[in-house]
């Protein structure tokens, strides 16, 4: 069991590339792409955050990483329709998508809790 | 005309058949100062909507209606005006539910809850250069109608006149939220592609009671 | 004429998902991707890196953005192997590579300077 | 054995089968506390590098040889290691250029050289548990035994004990520069990959005087 992670990109392209890097130094933990529209295209689909969540969990909650300014709003839109259980242990980073994944995936494996794993993405921001 | 189902089914199918008129017009302002995708985005949204329009129950009320809009553009429209216009009709469905006939405080807390609803999501200012700059006014001038003893379509009619007053006062602003505000400087003298559609939407509003 | 971008990622599809997302409100600026390792692994590549500058400079020069620091370390190499030339017109930007390229992309797109595009991404750190 | 091209050539051979040999072990301590590719990483550009031995031409120097060495793992390597060892091999290259045979100053100069490229390139302090914490023991003991007029082999001995010793001790170390700055205290109680590596290499500087 670990922290899950789940990717928000407008690009599935992006989102996969994230989960395969930060999956390489976090093999133990569930990261999940939500990446693209529902046909593929550029921008974000709520039905794949959604089902994304779900399966990153685990039990010990969820890290949402975002990537544009849209992608927060489709992801706060989604942790609204969860219930309130699992709503309850899903946070979302404010954090850079890639550096903030690989980072928040590392404290994940290590066995880090939600908040924990939610400091290691943000305190990859100030990071060079 | 009574404000009442079938007024709201009227209502979305026009919005329906007007973002998709202006499915170009949207996309080219998005593109001048975004992603270039607002048309069909917004397009995308609401043709699923118009689908499921003759699915909704016999019994089913404006508040229903409203929903069902706000669900399915959550799940269609791909970009930020999905999440901004999902949980605007979703608190409007908020504010009028269980209500078979909406009268003019009906329809100003609709308006206003759907104003809020777009605040709470996208955390945008009125001058922010973003849709909230034609739904601000429109609640206001709805306010005011109603205050001064405008019947429903009066209402209605205040609220799209100021929408799209407010849209064209975007054109001189910076962008403070959303991919236009990359822009800085360059955004000034384009119109925001998310206070057209909200112009365009309560203005289908104000034709739909002519149905 | 802009300044071009060199997306540096340690996977192919992250760099092709950058070049499309950027490219997207940027379609005047020449973005080019050197993502992966010369065989498509997780990891970068001078020689991708060295091609990519190459061809992104149209004479008004590049921004680099890189994800983690060996894609930095990989850049910083190919640079030292530019001519002296070209070299004097190539930066990287201290920025996340998603939201830094995105902003870098729009302020070449407008016709910003080299220090205003590098400006523009490292600025996008700190936007949440 | 004069330290000439042959013994550079000897040594560079030496290194790319050393390297096949721990490539495992390699990877297992990156898996460790990184990504799990520096065995890969390294025998993929030692490798490379062992296929163009043969074409170095006939008079070329052991400046030359490391110049090729150099280039080949920048090109090849795929991980932070291949520009901080390429950048190693290239500022050593710099260090002996146009000398046919290497003597003490040499071999010194050219370690000191390898160490600084490193420092230039990937900025990390003693300490940090990295490959410089093989590296800066290594030239210190190579400086202590050119002082004390110790001979070539010799100061390749003593940079090769130093430089497993200092590898030896980044067990204890948190991480400042690489991916195993990631883990934090996790750190602790493994070995940095890179040291090891580097360790192995100056190791078959000594080996490969008796080739
Ligand atoms: N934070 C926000 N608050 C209010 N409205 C916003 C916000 N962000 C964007 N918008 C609106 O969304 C519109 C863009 O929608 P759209 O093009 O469909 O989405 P995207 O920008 O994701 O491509 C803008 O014109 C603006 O009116
Ligand atoms: N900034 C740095 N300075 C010195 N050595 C470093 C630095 N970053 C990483 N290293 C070294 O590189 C080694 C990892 O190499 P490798 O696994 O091939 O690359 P990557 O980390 O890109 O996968 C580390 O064990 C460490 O010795
Ligand atoms: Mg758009
Ligand atoms: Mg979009
Ligand atoms: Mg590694
Ligand atoms: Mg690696």
């Amino acid at each position: 069991m670990s922290v899950g992670l789940v990717v928000v990109s407008h690009s599935a392209k992006i989102a996969e590339g994230i989960v395969e890097l930060a999956g390489q130094m976090a093999p133990g933990v569930r990261i999940r792409a939500a990446g693209g529209t529902d046909d593929g295209g550029l921008g974000t689909s709520f039905d794949l955050v959604m089902s994304a969540v779900v399966d990153a969990d685990d039990g010990d909650g969820v890290v949402v990483m975002c990537d544009l300014g849209s992608a927060i709003l489709t992801a706060e839109t989604a942790l609204d329709f969860l219930d309130d259980e699992l709503r309850a242990r899903v946070r979302i980073a404010d954090a850079p998508i890639v550096e903030g994944a690989v980072a928040a995936a590392v404290a994940a494996e290590v066995g880090g809790a939600l908040a924990e794993v939610v400091d290691a993405a943000e305190a990859s921001a100030a990071a060079s | 005309m009574a404000l009442d189902i079938t007024w709201t089914k009227a209502w979305i199918a026009r919005s329906a058949d007007v973002i998709s008129e202006h499915r170009t017009d949207l996309t080219t302002l998005d593109r001048a100062i975004g992603d270039g995708d607002h048309g069909e985005n917004m397009d995308r949204g609401f043709s699923a909507v118009a689908t499921k329009l003759a699915d909704l129950s016999a019994d089913a009320t404006p508040g229903d209606a409203l929903k069902m809009v706000a669900t399915t553009l959550i799940s269609t429209v791909g970009g930020a005006s999905g999440p901004l216009f999902g949980t605007a009709y979703l608190k409007a469905a908020g504010a009028v539910a269980g209500h078979e006939e909406l009268d003019g405080a009906d329809l100003v807390a609709m308006l206003t809850a759907a104003r809020d609803g777009i605040v709470l999501r996208g955390k945008a200012e009125p001058g922010d250069k973003t849709m909230i700059d034609a739904w601000t006014p429109a609640v206001e001038a709805a306010a005011t109608a109603l205050a001064a003893g405008k019947d429903e379509v009066a209402i209605l009619v205040a609220a799209a006149e100021a929408a799209e007053a407010g849209s064209a006062a975007t054109d001189p602003l910076v962008a403070r939220k959303g991919r236009a505000s990359y822009l800085g400087e360059r955004a000034i003298g384009h119109r925001d592609p998310g206070s057209v559609s909200s112009a365009l939407l309560l203005r289908a509003a104000v034709d739909a009671t002519t149905d």
